[in-house]
């Protein structure tokens, strides 16, 4: 019942971060929900390799983390990159593409 | 039913050797080369058809109900298709009819190129379209008819739609989606009744033999895919929308070959595939299909008098007469099927044979508005003979060929397969029987309009033939015709002097069309001896399937 | 140092499995190969640039020849390496065969569009052959987290590649649209990741302990549903399956367009590789759950993707339309997986119109960049009168859309027939209805596929400009391999017809009636 | 076919090289017709003497088959002894002899059957051949004589024209089509052949084709036949599958389109046992028959399609075309009878038409102003008699009037064309170029008083022998009101006649008649048609010294001669070069054929007088099928080269045959179903036997006819003609018609306001108002309106639904394109929402199904 905390707090933090990713028109922002969702499946892993007790959940989450750590590197630069371009970094700006 | 395998190479030969030809032209002539492309063109055609007449006389015309120069060769053994292929007295006619049709369109090109030019591309694409004709008529297997099939199209859009008229693009590519529509059912269907005969083989062979033990529901079902297909290639009446737009915008090449042997792929696969693998849904669906083919008939011929243009009016008269093989087939009897076989081959002639007249027409006067043509026969009288030749034919004639696909058809309805409605059937007859009547209507008109009366002021004086006439009218006393046609050579001088009679070219192109329409029309005993036994035995099958 | 970790590993008394190195050869070639590109890269004089490109080619090549001896070696007996999490099978290697031939045949493409664009080539390079290795490892992983990993080691570069024109706005546009979506994408995979494990306690798919046994209808829990629909969301997204394929017109129009070639084919392969995996090793049972959904995103996907297309004026965005229509063909069959008759052939299906699509769509891009290096325009009009001035480019298309059309006797009819005959081979009214949609959708795509014909063929040079267009050679190689790949498969299928046979894909445990 | 063999050595019938060889009387036309489209413009005389050599040969072989028929048909009587048991045992193909009274036996002479295969359907083989019997070779030999007097006429007479070569192709073909069909072996055979004449009749009636109103009447003539044809069709698929199953059993290898094996199955008791089928297929055969023949309703095509050739129109007239109809119903005789229950004096269909065709076509003819419509529309009721004939049982005489009447008609139609070729100059309206021609041209005139008493039925003439043997046999089947009718007819028949000759031949000559015309005198061939103003100009236009005409006619002239000179030169009229232009008598090569025709319509009636005894009826013993059962071995059928071959049953039968015997009346074929085994190929109809008084009542008929026209024709138009006179001031003419006037004054009152105002004018005019504003208005109406429908239905069905649900879809699809496309914002957290939500969505959806 312990651990049904942790995964209720995980869907908790899940929402918030999809929620962030649907309504902030900040680049920035959103990167940081998507960080709130890829940590709300960390504490999924790490909370379900507890109640099956065994490593894998946990090495899921060391690469998921691992990887994220990448993601966010890649992020951070492509904002920059928008940023220098077009001196802004409000998403709604970038719908030169569509139809 | 077995199967002869003795010169069997002869139909891959035949039908592979345009491809060969066409290659040749795509890499081996420049593009500015006018002349090297038709001479292979012309030439690897010439030697198609030098094939289909060593078949004709290879052919064992005994046992024409048993497929001759039978292949049965591994091809996609995965989905169980193989390529097999053979010939037998329902195809032959067809299959010959391809390569011959295939060689005329090409001389008469020599000299009639359409207007956009680039022979060698043209060359190359008849060349195709024509391995694809005889393919389908060979197939022996659904899935190699299906290649065959669709590989015509292509050829064909880009035949209407690069050389076509002004609604070229409109025409080409509702042909296409058109069929491509009818087809992607189709090959539904092929898979359905694949799968329900155990997905053991795709050869027609075993589908016959199979197909009957599907149930009735089923049997429905399927044939409705495979009737979407074909009927939209007749085309049959709903579906036919798109025949008129190509056929006028088609260039004569395109639209003789459309006539000529496209639409009868579509009543091809009727007779070859849908009747005998599924004989009770063919006798649910006859009685539609009956239906809609003499709605077409009127409808068609309604379609016509409302045309004026010649070549449009020539396209709806095809509306009708699919009608009349619709019909025919509808009847599911031996009788009505070889009316229908027959009425192919006599409307690929006959129709093919107006289109090349209105496309040589077009090429003179540069318009087929029939109320601008007028006098043809005082200004091109073999012109107008033959339009008139064509016209008689076309109205089902007797003594021509047409005559002995409409009255057996219309004969055979009268008392149709047991299993089907009679009363039904013997008002489609009376109503179809009042068709000839409009077609002889429409065609009359048509010629009285065109080749009969005086020409028409822009064209008068314009043709070879008033020449001369005004020549002789110079010798002799009268001093008004005088007066008035040298007053027509005055003008004539002024325009260019463009009207001539038949050429050289394409006097080669349509002598055959004329003689084979009237030696059919004379003694038809020579396709229907060949048609019969493979007939007959093609409705012991359907009857077999439907239960009594 | 070592030694003090060597010490601990000691301790937790840790023996290094054994490695099967002649099985892993193709990726550490990869591997070897982004290395030494990089390095030569660094210290290579802007002038000699394009040797990269050809390096990076036969790096390709190379890593193909250990799949081809594996192929050789391995008749039947599949590879296992660590306990099963990633098998070298018949099934892998026919897919790293054909990223590895997509990732030359890009290479060809990009090599111009590079130096003409004067972008940074090294890095590109690199960035590409570690897509490719993400690629490679996709086809071997058996395991949730090596899946995951080669699906982030595939995408990030990819983020890269597409916002690689560092200038163009579009091009950041269609990077950060990609990477966002991508990276929101996995997240919501992981989320279902997670909940799997939690549900079976395992990562690994196969074996009896695996997902796939596991996993079995009627005894799902909910956790368990969720979390495969959200694994199938997330490469849903991969394979821009609609309504997850939001990004893919955007980016594929903003990318460079070898690029766009790339995503279009190989990470969509990628994509269809874990779909394949997943479907078949972790929920073979589970059918309940991902037919329909499969079903509902094939249906949807082919018709959305083709209506939007029948719209597009921009050549490369109707390429990008076309391609999410195309997908849908190719998902067709997998919603049957689970079916008794049609399973075996669903897998052969997705795997043979995979190759052929591969083919066609990137010969089709072939040709845009071809064309558009001389008319500097993406729109389907620059394209009129194509046939008049350059008839090889001219019929090359043609050979290219009629088989995305689907018409004999080119590949396309034999991959869409395959896929067809997977589907009616379940022989249920939904399949026959899936069937009927398809078809419906093959006349639609028709439409759009013969306009652009209808434009080479029939319309007039848009600016009387009639120069004739000689591509460069790698082109010209690029477009000879995809024109007779095309042609040879739909006039002789049996060249790919043997691929991906169920028996392939190792672990598969026999489906449920 | 060995028992065929043994067969045809049994039989004793003599047959003979002509009978079996018979095709080549309709082959050769049509391989003269080949030769003459392709070298006929080589040939010095244009063609035309290929034409003229075919139709020779024809005949002779005609000639030729007809003399071994007689030897056939008398090589079967002879036959007849006391001895029939051998007379059994030897004398294969011929029935149990009969006897009749008197103990004389008529045995049945069957017919010499050639036919090759020609087409073959579900394994049944269709012969294409010949079918030599009396009718047919009768017919032969009529048509292949009247067309080569026919093209004789036509060599002067078309001379010059300008499509001379292919004129005669068409004549020839004509004559080919019309002996296909007379021959005809089967049903289909007949179609062609009938077919083949349509076509032609359309190329010869449009001959001068640059006039729309030529081409027009052409149209009309194929098409108003071509609607009957749908009877032909129908009623031949209806008659062969009736029939088939009843031939399949009692003759194998025959079929439902061999015209013998038609006959049998209608005389077996199975065609009435078949039901419904044997009417409808005898009515649809007859409507067919109606579109040929012009009969009323389908009449109106005939007067127009006098817009050809007068040649051309004396062919069509008089043996072919029109003929084809009555001779359709005379060659599957059985069929009718039985249909309409003629035997029983049922009212029949087919009696009931030709009837309302003779009055109607008389009437008509009586107001008609064109030399050549009357003719045209006598010739409508002359077939009315022949119908009337068929169906009322009289056979015989139905079939002799044909014979009778091509000779005599044809003769008028090429006096008429004599007439306009040199005496009215092309024109053909006798008010206003004839008149007074008698002594410009005795021959002419004397050829056509001669066919005319004939036609009239004058006694001795050729018409009398047959339309009064109609009339007789109408009456004796009890038929009493349609013999008044026939009467009726006759008298009007007179009536309208006389009043033509008398225009033509009789008082003072009037416009071309008188000479008055000019070298552009050309293109009068359209008087036939529609519009009159060119025709006006050319009758009177130019001639300023006699009417004066307003301008604007000569101008129409004007216009006229141009399509004229761009068309053809009519008959020779250039060849007066020089030479006087008034009317005068033709040369040679018309009136050759024009006296040979007086000749036999003089004298052709007496092949089959009945009057004079048996012993006259030669058409009767030579023509008629003996009404006899036959036992069968099988009924003339295709195959290469079989004949028919019969067998005769055991003695058993024969007495059941003797029984069967005395009276045809109660008891044989047609009448009671024919003994097991056998069948008959014909009813045995009966034969009035002819008394003074009925033939009395007739000439007097006809007499009075001839009476009230005379003296009508006299008064009426010598008044009308002294005031023309009056105004052109011929004062020498004019006394002379004064004084002759002033004594028959009171008379003339009486005609004129009595019988010509109250009787003739208002009924014949009413007919003829009736026949243009009702019949004629709906054949083009029933065109117009099929044009009509067509532009509705094209532009509204075809077009906007059919074509429109087509490009619907496209622009549906599309549509939901665009609708869609809005979906693609480029907005990225909307993407987002979308992704999440769809994913959402399914796990929920997915989660309910699956779990719990």
């Amino acid at each position: 019942m312990l651990a049904a905390n942790f995964l209720l707090l995980a869907a908790v933090l899940f929402c918030i971060g999809v929620f962030g990713v649907i309504a902030r028109r900040n680049a920035v922002m959103v990167l940081m929900s998507i960080e709130l969702v890829l940590n709300s499946v960390n504490l999924n892993l790490v909370a379900f390799a507890l109640m099956n007790d065994d490593v894998d959940g946990q090495v899921f989450a060391l690469f998921v983390i691992a990887i994220a750590a990448a993601e966010v590197g890649v992020g951070l630069a492509m904002v920059l990159l928008i940023y220098r371009n077009r001196r802004s970094i409000s998403l709604d700006e970038l719908s030169e593409l569509k139809g | 039913m077995n199967n002869l395998t003795d010169n069997n190479w002869i139909l891959s030969v035949g039908t592979f050797l345009p491809l060969l030809g066409a290659l040749a032209i795509m890499f081996g002539t420049s593009r500015d080369d006018e002349r090297t492309p038709k001479v292979i063109g012309i030439f690897t055609a010439g030697a198609t058809l030098a094939i289909g007449i060593a078949t004709l006389v290879l052919f064992d015309y005994d046992q024409s109900q048993n497929l001759q120069f039978f292949v049965d060769a591994e091809w996609i053994e995965v989905i169980s298709s193989g390529y097999t292929i053979g010939l037998d007295g329902i195809s032959l006619p067809l299959y010959f009819l391809s390569m011959a049709v295939t060689f005329l369109v090409m001389i008469y090109s020599w000299d009639n190129m359409p207007e956009a030019g680039n022979p060698k591309a043209f060359y190359s694409l008849m060349l195709i379209l024509q391995t694809g004709m005889a393919g389908t008529f060979i197939a022996q297997d659904l899935i190699l008819f299906f290649v065959f099939f669709e590989v015509v199209l292509l050829p064909m859009y880009f035949m209407i739609g690069v050389w076509g008229g002004e609604q070229r693009k409109y025409a080409s590519l509702k042909f296409f989606l058109y069929t491509m529509f009818g087809s992607a059912f189709m090959l539904v269907a092929f898979l359905a009744i694949f799968f329900q005969t155990g997905g053991e083989s795709f050869s027609f062979a075993w589908l016959y033999e199979m197909g009957a033990g599907i149930d009735r529901d089923v049997q429905i079902w399927i044939f409705a895919g495979m009737f979407l297909g074909f009927a939209v290639k007749v085309p049959m009446f709903p579906f036919h929308t798109w025949l008129p737009d190509a056929h006028t915008q088609a260039p004569t090449q395109g639209s003789v070959i459309l006539a000529a042997i496209l639409l009868k792929l579509g009543t091809y696969g009727f007779v070859r595939i849908a009747l005998p693998m599924l004989p009770q849904g063919a006798e649910a669906w006859a009685p539609v299909i009956g239906i809609l083919a003499v709605i077409g008939i009127i409808y068609g011929a309604l379609g016509c008098l409302a045309q004026t243009d010649m070549k449009r009016l020539i396209a709806f008269s095809s509306v009708a007469h699919m009608g009349f093989v619709m019909l025919g087939i509808s009847t599911l009897t031996t009788f009505g099927i070889n009316a229908a076989l027959f009425g192919m081959v006599a409307h690929g002639l006959i129709t093919g044979m107006l289109f090349f007249v209105a496309g040589s027409i077009k090429h003179r006067y540069h318009t087929l508005e029939i109320s601008r043509l007028s006098g043809m026969l005082i200004q091109m009288p073999k012109m107008g003979w033959i339009l008139g030749f064509a016209a008689m034919a076309s109205l089902g004639l007797p003594g021509l060929a047409g005559f002995w696909g409409e009255f057996p058809a219309i004969l055979s309805a009268y008392n149709p397969h047991p299993a089907l409605n009679e009363t039904l059937f013997r008002t489609l007859m009376v109503i179809a029987a009042v068709g000839t009547v409009l077609a002889a209507a429409y065609l009359l008109w048509l010629y009285q309009r065109t080749a009969f009366g005086e020409p028409t002021e822009e064209f008068a004086g314009h043709s070879d033939a008033e020449h001369e006439a005004a020549a002789h009218a110079g010798h002799d006393s009268h001093g008004v015709a005088h007066s008035l046609s040298s007053a027509a050579n005055v003008d004539a001088d002024e325009h260019h002097d463009d009207i001539h009679d038949v050429q050289p070219t394409e006097w080669i192109a349509w002598t055959p069309f004329l003689i084979a329409i009237v030696v059919f029309g004379v003694y038809p005993q020579l396709m229907f001896k060949v048609l019969d036994p493979a007939v007959t035995q093609l409705v012991n099958t359907i009857s077999a399937g439907i239960p009594q | 140092m070592i030694g003090m970790i060597s010490s601990l590993l000691a301790q937790a008394d840790w023996s290094s499995p054994p490695i099967d190195w002649h099985a892993i050869a193709p990726e550490l070639i990869l591997v070897i190969g982004i290395n030494v590109v990089l390095l030569i890269d660094l210290n290579l004089a802007e002038s000699k640039k394009w040797m990269i490109a050809t390096l990076t080619g036969i790096v390709m090549l190379l890593a193909f020849i250990p799949v081809v001896t594996l192929g050789l070696e391995l008749d039947g007996v599949p590879r296992e390496l660590f306990d099963g999490r990633y098998v070298i099978d018949e099934y892998a290697l026919v897919l790293k065969a054909l990223f590895l031939l997509v990732g030359y045949v890009v290479v060809l493409m990009s090599q111009n569009a590079l130096e003409d664009g004067g972008y940074y080539q090294g890095e590109f390079y690199v960035l590409m052959l570690c897509s490719i290795l993400g690629m490679v490892m996709m086809a071997s992983s058996r395991d949730l987290i090596s899946i995951f990993v080669a699906l982030e080691l595939l995408s990030i570069p990819g983020y890269m590649m597409a916002a690689w024109k560092k200038r163009s706005s579009v091009s950041n546009e269609a990077g950060v649209k990609y990477y966002l979506m991508g990276v929101f994408a996995s997240g919501i995979m992981l989320f279902g990741m997670s909940y799997l494990y939690g549900a079976t306690g395992t990562t690994a798919l196969t074996g009896e302990e695996g997902l796939g046994a596991l996993l079995t209808d009627g005894s799902l829990s909910g956790l368990e549903v969720i979390g495969i629909v959200f694994v199938l969301a997330g490469f849903a997204f991969k394979i821009s399956a609609v309504p997850f394929h939001s990004w893919a017109p955007d980016t594929y129009e903003g990318a460079p367009t070898p690029v766009t070639a790339f995503f279009s084919v190989a990470s969509k392969a990628a994509g269809f590789t874990a779909l394949m995996t997943l479907v078949f090793l972790a929920f073979p049972n589970a059918s309940d759950v991902y037919g329909p959904m499969l079903w509902v995103l094939a249906a949807l996907t082919m018709t959305v993707g083709n209506v939007l297309a029948l719209r597009q004026t921009n050549i490369v965005r109707m390429l990008a339309y076309s391609s999410i229509s195309q997908g849908g063909f190719i998902l067709m069959p997998l919603a049957y997986a689970g079916d008794v008759d049609a399973g075996g052939s669903a897998l052969n299906a997705v795997v043979v119109y995979l190759l052929v699509y591969a083919f066609m769509n990137l010969g089709a891009f072939a040709v845009v960049i071809a064309v558009s290096r001389k008319t500097q325009s993406g729109e389907i009009s620059s394209f009129g009168g194509l046939f008049n001035y350059a008839p090889g480019l001219a019929v090359a298309m043609t050979v290219f859309m009629a088989s995305l059309a689907g018409i004999p006797p080119l590949g396309g009819w034999f991959a869409k027939f395959n896929a067809f005959k997977a589907v009616l081979d379940a022989d249920t009214t939904s399949a026959y209805v899936l069937a009927c949609i398809a078809a419906v959708n093959t006349v639609i795509s028709a439409a759009y596929y013969f306009r652009v014909l209808r434009t080479v063929w029939v319309d007039d040079v848009p600016d009387g400009n009639t120069a004739p267009i000689n591509p460069p050679s790698p082109i010209i190689a690029a477009l000879g391999i995809t024109v007779i790949g095309t042609i040879a498969v739909g006039v002789y299928p049996r060249l790919v017809a043997g691929f991906g046979n169920l028996s392939d894909l190792a672990g598969t445990v026999p489906l449920l009636g | 076919m060995l028992a065929a063999e043994e067969v045809q050595h049994a039989l004793d019938l003599s047959s003979g090289w002509f009978l079996e060889n018979l095709w080549l009387v309709a082959l050769i036309p049509a391989v003269a017709f080949a030769l003459i489209m392709m070298f006929g413009k080589k040939m010095p005389n244009g063609g035309s003497e290929f034409g003229l050599a075919s139709m020779a040969a024809s005949l002779v072989i005609a000639t030729g088959a007809g003399i071994q028929w007689m030897a056939r048909v008398n090589s079967g009587d002879a036959e007849e002894g006391g001895e029939h048991a051998i007379g059994l045992l030897q004398t294969f193909g011929r029935s149990l002899p009969r006897a009749s009274e008197g103990g004389e036996v008529e045995p049945f002479i069957e017919p010499v059957v050639t036919s090759w295969v020609w087409w073959q359907n579900s394994g049944l083989e269709f012969g294409i051949g010949s079918f030599a019997d009396g009718l047919s070779v009768l017919l032969l030999w009529l048509v292949a004589f009247i067309s080569l007097l026919v093209q004789i006429f036509s060599i002067d007479y078309v001379r010059d024209d300008r499509r001379y070569t292919q004129f005669f192709g068409a004549l020839t073909l004509f004559s080919a089509g019309m002996l296909v069909m007379v021959m005809a072996e089967n049903m289909v055979q007949l179609i062609l052949g009938w077919e083949i004449m349509g076509l032609c009749s359309f190329m010869l009636i449009g001959h001068w084709w640059e006039d729309a109103a030529n081409s027009k009447a052409a149209l009309k003539a194929f098409f108003t036949v071509r609607v009957g044809d749908i009877g032909l069709l129908v009623g031949t698929a209806v008659i062969y599958f009736a029939s088939s199953d009843w031939i399949a059993e009692n003759s194998p290898g025959a079929n439902g389109f061999d015209i013998a094996a038609i006959q049998a199955w209608a005389l077996s008791g199975d065609s009435s046992a078949s039901g419904a089928a044997i009417l409808v297929g005898a009515t649809a055969l007859f409507i067919a028959c109606i579109g040929k023949s012009g009969q009323f309703p389908l009449h109106t095509w005939l007067p127009d399609a006098m817009a050809g050739p007068t040649p051309v129109s004396s062919l069509l007239h008089s043996s072919t075309m029109v003929v084809a109809g009555v001779f359709l119903v005379a060659r599957i005789y059985p069929v009718f009878w039985e249909a309409f229950n003629i035997a029983n004096g049922g009212l029949s269909f087919i009696a009931i038409i030709g009837a309302i065709t003779i009055v109607i076509a008389a009437l008509l003819a009586f107001v008609q102003d064109d030399i050549k419509k009357v003719l045209a529309y006598s010739t409508v009721s002359q077939l009315g008699y022949m119908m009337l004939g068929l169906g009322t049982g009289a056979w015989l005489p139905a079939v002799f009037h044909v014979f009778t009447h091509a000779f005599f008609k044809c003769c008028l139609f090429l006096c008429a064309g004599s007439i306009s070729h040199s005496g009215s100059h092309h024109s053909f309206d006798m008010k206003k170029d004839m008149g007074g021609l008698r002594k410009k041209m005795p021959v002419t005139f004397a050829a056509w008083c001669v066919s005319t008493l004939a036609l009239t039925g004058v006694f001795p003439f050729a018409g009398f022998w047959s339309k009064d043997e109609i009339i007789d046999n109408v009456g004796n089947n009890g038929y009493t009101v349609l013999m008044w009718v026939g009467l009726f007819g006759a008298a009007l028949t007179a009536m309208y006649m006389t009043r033509s000759t008398y225009l033509t031949f009789f008082g003072e000559p009037r416009g071309a008649a008188a000479g008055h015309h000019f070298e552009d005198h050309v293109g009068d061939h359209d008087l036939t048609v529609e519009e009159h103003e060119p025709e006006l100009a050319m009758a009177g236009g130019p001639m300023v010294d006699v009417h004066d005409e307003p301008t604007p006619r000569s101008l129409s002239a004007a216009a006229n001669v141009d399509t004229v000179d761009h068309g053809h030169d009519d008959g020779g009229h250039d060849d007066h070069h020089g030479e006087d232009h008034g009317p005068h008598e033709s040369g040679k090569l018309i009136l050759v054929p024009v006296v040979i025709l007086a000749f036999l319509a003089t004298f052709s009636g007496f092949t089959n007088a009945t009057p004079l005894g048996e012993s006259w009826e030669y058409v009767k013993k030579y023509v008629e099928p003996r009404p006899v059962a036959v036992a069968i071995e099988s009924i003339p059928h295709s195959g290469p080269g079989e004949g028919v071959s019969y067998f005769v049953p055991g003695i058993a039968e024969a007495d059941e045959g003797d029984e069967g015997g005395d009276h045809g009346h109660s008891e044989g074929c047609g009448l009671t179903t024919p003994p097991e085994g056998s069948a008959c190929f014909f009813p045995a109809v009966t034969h009035a036997t002819p008394t003074l008084a009925k033939i009395a009542l007739s000439l007097v008929v006809v007499a009075i006819g001839y009476a009230i026209a005379i003296s009508f024709c006299l008064a009426f138009y010598k008044r009308r003609d002294k005031r023309l006179v009056g105004l052109t001031e011929r004062s020498r003419v004019a006394r002379a018609g004064h004084k002759f006037l002033v004594n028959k004054y009171y008379l003339d009152a009486l005609y004129e306001n009595v019988i010509v105002r109250a009787v003739a004018h208002p009924i014949a005019n009413a007919a003829y108002w009736v026949n243009q504003k009702v019949l004629d208005a709906t054949v083009d109406a029933v065109g117009e309106g099929g044009k009509r429908t067509g532009q509705w239905v094209y532009e509204n069905i075809d077009q906007k639904v059919v074509d429109g649900a087509v490009n619907g879809s496209g622009t549906v699809a599309s549509e939901t394109g665009h609708g869609l496309q809005r979906t693609q914002s480029g907005k990225i957290n909307q993407y987002g929402g979308l992704l999440f939500g769809a994913a959402a969505v399914a796990a929920i959806v997915l989660v309910i199904v699956n779990v719990g």
